[in-house]
């Protein structure tokens, strides 16, 4: 495969369970990667901790596994140090959006070129099926015997508030939108959100009676729909695909190398 | 004199120093007392074309050191009690990791909110054992301008010697004061650069596998080695591992890197050791008062001197044993309810000698206290 | 071994802490003394006494606070009501007749002068009130030259800002010079 | 789009976890579990070379093999 | 005063600058408790660390005076143990969303009955001036010598994509509005942000040559607009006031009640 | 006997326990090893209309048990390393603020993420030291389910009777095995509650003020007095003040309520410590090793006693100086690379002869490992 | 709405920190800020009892004394 | 004193831990006996050998981990290779047919049994194969009763799933009982 290159073979089979979203977007994101023929010694995957932030151990990248809720945080720090490098930051719901939330906020508030990829199973998949700020109520979790009554957030209108540039949503089954929204987002200057639904079989699926990872495929693609597409129309309950925003603003980066000229000239 | 005299607070010498040793990378949260810091690096390192960074909190801002640092930069970040418990999680993270970078603590009245603006050493020990687990830690302080800047030097130096955070302890006294300083030429004061390994691209590189003089190179992220850094314990390449060995390996490398060498970390001054019956031990702001206090006394002939401690973790126990070894008695002058006073008293082979004179209520210690425990010492009263 | 010690206080706005660190400055940069400055706060960042201590001295300076001043300068009545007791015997203390009045004994030398009214008479400038501050306590005291204020005004302020902190300075000597000690 | 040449299907068995996502994916049911759960090609000929069994596989396990290879399908 | 009896006289004159803002916010916000007579037995007032959480000193509630970011995450618990109670946090800007951030999108999601009152002065007020997440680009800073780079966030787009059920923002200008808002809030059954612009003349105002407190009032009526004026329409960079949102959706303490009864109930 | 016997992890013993000291509030996020208790709590709580609030970090986990403590409600969390150290900020504010609460540290191996699923006892000085400022605290341990039970209720009563925060020090191994425990009864064991004011409505009370026996009683948010609680220095009425008396006073009260009351705090068990020449000292999962290697010694003849410490902070210093009294050696058993040892060392009279047996590469202590260190301490090599 | 009836202003010097904020906004230019910088109603007979002064005043230092005193103005 | 060591080990999805708890509850429960469970974790919380370790004794339990099993139970290939060495001498390994095939030696009475063919032909659920150790466990070593287990199953298992384990329970106890030991 082209992209075996990414990849740190020796630590294959991953950890991840059988039928784990989360390899299917390794997968795509490397394809991402591949396409874009991104020079490897100018990558940098930053990841907190989680079964998501596995991946770092995965792909042949400089690779910084940090502390759970803190990898943009870290993540900002690499690239305003250098911000010739390519940061992806694949964060867990829990880790992005849960103890990680304020860093989620302020980094789409800074707009720095760094490319953060939600890997979305709405539950804490290491630390055994508790309940996340993205499981939503209603939902059966080993913190939630009796059903969540939490409201859970939307990736993407608090990115789109807190100020992303770029944003977009798709899930492990429509591989293609992976390979395709990393690609975009890697490209975008600025800070770019991609929320990709991830299916956990082990604590998510199996909980709540969801059936195995094919099953639980197959709800991803039955669920949801294209932005603004018919479908949406007749049934709001679809979740929807697509990219949200893309536009062009000061890239943090950018406005400080301005500054320290603006200062340097005097 | 081809140095450069400042009139300038504690806090804006920190920051000279640490340009001095080659910071280009900073990042913080405001906090009285420490806030001069921040604001100081906001306006400098634009200039030298360094990089300053407000983030959203203190955990973010450390983590955005290691990153900055991970790099190839040369970072710090600056809190005071409050923020630095937050960091301690992250701390950690940098001691497991083996990633240079200094923190600042301008330490304030505590425990919690406590005292914002008034000067305090209550942080010591938690300079020591903050963040979980087993570890080790270098820390410096000082008690005056000049010593400062070449202690934050210092602190960076050692931060690239062992590969590990350094923590510099001020406190609001030594901050907030304004006293002169002379800034050194480029080249006075040594500085350890990075220790970029040689190893070749294309050749296996290990990030964690220390040479035979006990240092690891490292290979900056960006650059033609691509590894793994984590905080779990992890093998030479820094990937996770549970294999007992190695994580016995690891724990004991994380230690002894430090607690070898001990007696090179250790900083110090002495006044009037030699033939010193009560021998002061100090540090920091506190130091400052028990030099007035030592050096009155000895214009009256009494014999008292002066140990003033630099480095105090890891604590420099058999230097003080040996400069404590002919005391008659010891007194340790610290503004908290006694910390380093229980080192001293591990260190030496007469704990009961061992007294303490501090000061708890905000107010900056004075000789007069200091002189009032030695009264007390002394049997003769208050 | 000559060492001088005071105490500037007033409330946060009045630029005593300024007056202090310039006062410091000069001597150390353009008199060849050494000096310290420290500040204390109140409660919250803002509100209560501002309170800055210098000592001047020709000797290493360790223990940086002071408690008995040889000149306290008191901008404010709550200033004073604390701290004019604690002036050394023989000392200087130097107040504003629009800030403060005076009432209890103090075994010092006094200087109520109308700085506040001068400034804002002659300069209307509120803002430069420390700085003819400074001008009077350089006159009664001597510590520094005044050239040497000059200097660190020069440094330190903005030259659209420069002439009028010196008209203040100037203004200050004048008032200090000219004043007679006021004993109660 | 033409039907590309398949030359095989490239299975890394010790990869595969047998989750069965490539063999439900599969539009023409190339695909099954064999005795040890593992991802096998039993209709190999059926293969199209739609590569959704190696995009859909978490595991990365499986490769397609097509005459001139041409990985950028996207 | 009729709201002399909410106040703790013996701590004034307060702490504030002459001319802040919060002061106004203070008075006005009395005003609506008052004018809903609340029992002051029944009110808790948690504030985090900041110039503007000093205010639950001078209030004579039951007063809580927490850590820098923390009051959402200590009145969380205190509402969810007493559910009776009323609880208000008022806080900083920088308290709410910088440090605080976290907590505050969490609490908007949960929609306990808390009222959040956000005194936005654009700047760390207490710590002597530092640039905050909501001053926004090109303001000077005491850590901005040179002009801030820092895109902000909009409060009140963050509360409603966190999933706030009450949002509303004013000025310390429209003090009407600030007893409007706040009465309205304190009595939505839901969680609730009233943003209010708060004028800081000591470190923006002075630092941003924006005048005295009068002036710099006088800015908040130039530069809003009540939400849909034509005004804005005219010209977009008016800042709007007004109720952003006001939505009954399910309250966390009344979910979890029906979850003990579902519970006991078996 | 009227108990119940049940057959449970150690982390649904500590919920249990809980449950019977009369907790009815937790609020947590998870982490390995002790997400099992907030899954316990999660199912228990409701039952009996109480409140399980899982929060979006550590850090508002320990905030808002705190909030809840104030309404009136016995109160607790639980985490691990990574999180407590997140918590210590606000552990900081509960121990100026006095506010009683429990937190739970379920340790594993450290620094940093370390090693998630395996046992340590890395943390014992982080619970002492791991916030900023002087401060005193309590810390508990137990070796059994059954003890882990009575410590667990010890640890709620002792938060109201100093009205402080406790650390219940767990481990992963004591958190995950399961072994017998016998419930109580009710009233089996004694519980002490909420110490609420008498001060009757419009009469002025002081939240701060200590009674003549020490304790302060407290008034329920939502109650008839409306007081002011802050982490700042604080007068008798909780407001904020830099007086340096009462700044003195508060410091000095914090420490004394804890570190005097030390012998009341202190918690042990002891087997065959009469006429033991040999002295292991443990706490905690190492005790259960120690406890073997102690009876298959015993049962060969050799002097070995145990002591087994249940309370670390304050540090029962006299207590090990009088069991220590007589022995030839003294061996503390535990898992990190020494921590209690060097709290003996300090307390007995010749430090020189006591001895660590640790283990830190993640796997569990064995008895051969702690007579392999007997073995060298006797000169007979290994 | 009928002019009300003011009975006076109550300010409380101790208080007012000559913000100059009541000044600035009273829509009869009923105040000054005195030589010691305090709030003073020198043209107390304008006033119109309209209260802006006591809501908009940061130091809760103005109250407005109306004939029959209602404070609900909302 | 009596005392029986235990080790379970397998994959994650096999339930290794929770036949472990089942037979150490119902000791503890039913049979007076005292009994400890622990487990260990690989690296992550999921992949790895799944171990757990069971003590039974009649007397007080202290040190809680298995170094040497007297009754070692492997359910992978990878769990038998890794532990099959530690075996008491003269111990018990119980094995599975489909899972494991032997290859070394071990000092020990070895019982290679299908018991996930069985419950595959028999049952067809293979989330019960953990249960039907436990049966072969129970009639091969005799360490608590049938019905003791039977009375954890009770308490633990939804009544909609008790049936199939109760026949997963019976079919493994008959695969232990008429199952030859087999030396190698
Ligand atoms: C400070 C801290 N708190 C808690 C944990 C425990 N922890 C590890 S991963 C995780 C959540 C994982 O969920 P998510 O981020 O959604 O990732 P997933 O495993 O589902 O991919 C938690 C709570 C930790 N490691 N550190
Ligand atoms: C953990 C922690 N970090 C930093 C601080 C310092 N600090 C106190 S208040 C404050 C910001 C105040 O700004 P804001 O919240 O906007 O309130 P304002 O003073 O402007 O009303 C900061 C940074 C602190 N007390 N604690
Ligand atoms: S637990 Fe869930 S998220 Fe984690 S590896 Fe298994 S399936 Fe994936
Ligand atoms: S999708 Fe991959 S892991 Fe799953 S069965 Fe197919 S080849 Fe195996
Ligand atoms: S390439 Fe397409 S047709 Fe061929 S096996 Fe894979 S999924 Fe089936
Ligand atoms: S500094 Fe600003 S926010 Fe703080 S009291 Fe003064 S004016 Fe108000
Ligand atoms: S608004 Fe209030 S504080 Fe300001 S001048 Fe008027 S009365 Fe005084
Ligand atoms: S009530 Fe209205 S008119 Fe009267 S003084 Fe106040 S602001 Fe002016
Ligand atoms: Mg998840
Ligand atoms: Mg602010």
């Amino acid at each position: 495969m082209a992209i075996d290159k990414y990849m740190r073979e020796r630590f294959f089979p991953h950890i991840w369970c059988p039928g784990c979203g989360h390899g299917t977007i390794l997968n795509n994101m490397l394809r991402a990667v591949d396409e874009l023929q991104l020079n490897q010694n100018e990558m940098v995957m930053v990841s907190g901790i989680g079964c998501s932030s596995r991946i770092s151990g995965y792909v042949d990248f400089h690779s910084l596994h940090t502390l759970h809720g803190r990898a943009l945080a870290f993540a900002t720090g690499i690239k305003m140090s250098q911000p010739n490098l390519s940061v992806i930051c694949p964060m867990g719901d829990g880790d992005a959006l849960a103890i990680g939330g304020n860093h989620f906020i302020h980094a789409c508030r800074r707009n720095m070129d760094i490319t953060a990829i939600v890997m979305n199973n709405r539950i804490y998949g290491m630390t055994g099926g508790q309940y996340s700020p993205l499981s939503g109520s209603g939902i059966t979790a080993t913190t939630a015997p009796q059903k969540t009554i939490d409201r859970e957030f939307d990736i993407t209108s608090l990115s789109l508030a807190s100020g992303a540039t770029f944003v977009a949503r798709t899930t492990a089954y429509h591989y293609r939108e992976i390979t395709k929204y990393i690609k975009e987002a890697l490209q975008h200057p600025g800070f770019s959100v991609v929320e990709i639904l991830s299916q956990c079989p082990t604590h998510f699926g199996r909980r709540n009676k969801l059936g195995d990872a094919p099953e639980m495929l197959k709800l991803y693609k039955q669920n949801t729909t294209r932005i603004g597409s018919e479908a949406k129309q007749n049934n709001p309950e679809l979740i929807e695909r697509g990219i949200f925003r893309q536009e062009i603003a000061p890239e943090y980066c950018a406005e400080y190398a301005e500054l320290i000229n603006r200062v340097q000239q005097g | 004199m081809t140095q450069r005299t400042e009139f300038i607070q504690g806090n804006e010498v920190c920051v000279n120093a640490a340009l001095y040793a080659g910071l280009d990378f900073f990042a913080g949260y405001p906090i009285t007392p420490s806030s001069e810091i921040a604001e100081t690096m906001a306006k400098q390192l634009p200039r030298i074309g360094g990089k300053f960074l407000q983030m959203e909190d203190e955990i973010s801002s450390i983590c955005s050191i290691i990153g900055a640092s991970l790099t190839g930069h040369k970072v710090m970040t600056a809190t005071s009690g409050p923020g630095f418990s937050l960091m301690q999680e992250t701390l950690g993270f940098a001691v497991m990791a083996e990633i240079p970078c200094v923190i600042v603590d301008v330490q304030r009245g505590g425990p919690s909110t406590g005292l914002p603006t008034h000067g305090s050493q209550g942080d010591v020990y938690q300079a020591r054992w903050g963040t979980h687990g087993d570890h080790a830690i270098i820390a410096l302080t000082a008690s005056n301008h000049q010593d400062l800047f070449s202690m934050t030097v210092e602190a960076f130096n050692m931060a690239e010697t062992y590969r590990t955070p350094v923590i510099l302890l001020m406190d609001e006294i030594t901050g907030h004061t304004r006293e002169p300083v002379n800034l050194p030429e480029q080249g006075e004061i040594p500085i350890i650069g990075r220790l970029r390994t040689s190893v070749p691209e294309g050749v296996d590189y290990h990030p964690y596998l220390p040479r035979e003089d006990g240092r690891l190179p490292m290979s900056d992220f960006g650059g033609k080695h691509r590894y793994n850094v984590t905080g779990l314990y992890h093998d030479m390449w820094g990937f996770p591992t549970t294999d007992p060995n190695v994580i016995h390996g690891l724990i004991h490398h994380l230690m002894d890197k430090i607690e070898n060498h001990a007696h090179e970390i250790t900083r110090y001054r002495e006044y009037y050791l030699d033939d010193a019956h009560t021998v002061l031990i100090s540090y920091g702001c506190s130091a400052r008062t028990a030099l007035h206090v030592v050096n009155s006394r000895r214009r009256r002939g009494e014999k008292l001197g002066l140990l003033e401690l630099q480095s105090l973790w890891p604590f420099p126990a058999e230097l003080v044993r040996a400069k404590c070894a002919h005391a008659h008695y010891i007194l340790v002058v610290e503004m908290n309810m006694g910390q380093v006073v229980h080192e001293v008293k591990k260190a030496v082979h007469e704990p009961e000698r061992v007294y303490l004179a501090n000061r708890v209520d905000g107010e900056f210690i004075t000789p007069t206290d200091v002189r009032g425990i030695m009264r007390l010492i002394h049997g003769r009263g208050v | 071994m000559s060492r001088h010690r005071l105490i500037f206080a007033g409330s946060g706005g009045q630029g005593v802490i300024t007056a202090a660190i310039i006062l410091a400055e000069a001597a150390v940069l353009f008199e060849g003394q050494n000096a310290v400055q420290s500040q204390s706060y109140g409660a919250a960042a803002r509100g209560g006494i501002s309170r800055s201590d210098v000592i001047i001295s020709d000797a290493p300076i360790h223990f940086p606070k002071v408690n008995q001043p040889n000149t306290l300068i008191c901008l404010t009545q709550e200033a004073y009501n604390k701290f004019n007791s604690v002036i050394r015997p023989g000392g200087i203390l130097i107040t504003d007749t629009h800030y403060v009045s005076l009432d209890t004994r103090a075994e010092a030398r006094i200087y109520h002068l109308p700085l506040y009214t001068s400034v804002m008479q002659e300069i209307g400038k509120p803002v430069v009130f420390n700085i003819c501050v400074l001008g009077a306590l350089q006159a009664i005291t001597g510590l520094v030259r005044l050239d040497s204020l000059h200097q660190i005004l020069k440094k330190r302020i903005p030259s659209r800002f420069l002439d009028i902190n010196e008209r203040a300075l100037q203004l200050g000597a004048e008032l200090g010079k000219n004043t007679e000690v006021q004993t109660h | 789009m033409a039907k590309p040449k398949v030359q095989g299907h490239q299975i890394k068995r010790s990869w595969c976890k047998g989750c069965g996502i490539c063999v439900a994916f599969c539009p023409k049911e190339v695909l099954e579990l064999d005795q040890e759960q593992k991802a096998t090609p039993e209709r190999a000929s059926q293969c199209v070379g739609c590569r959704t069994c190696e995009r859909m596989c978490p595991d990365l396990a499986i490769a397609i093999e097509l005459e001139q290879d041409d990985d950028a399908t996207n």
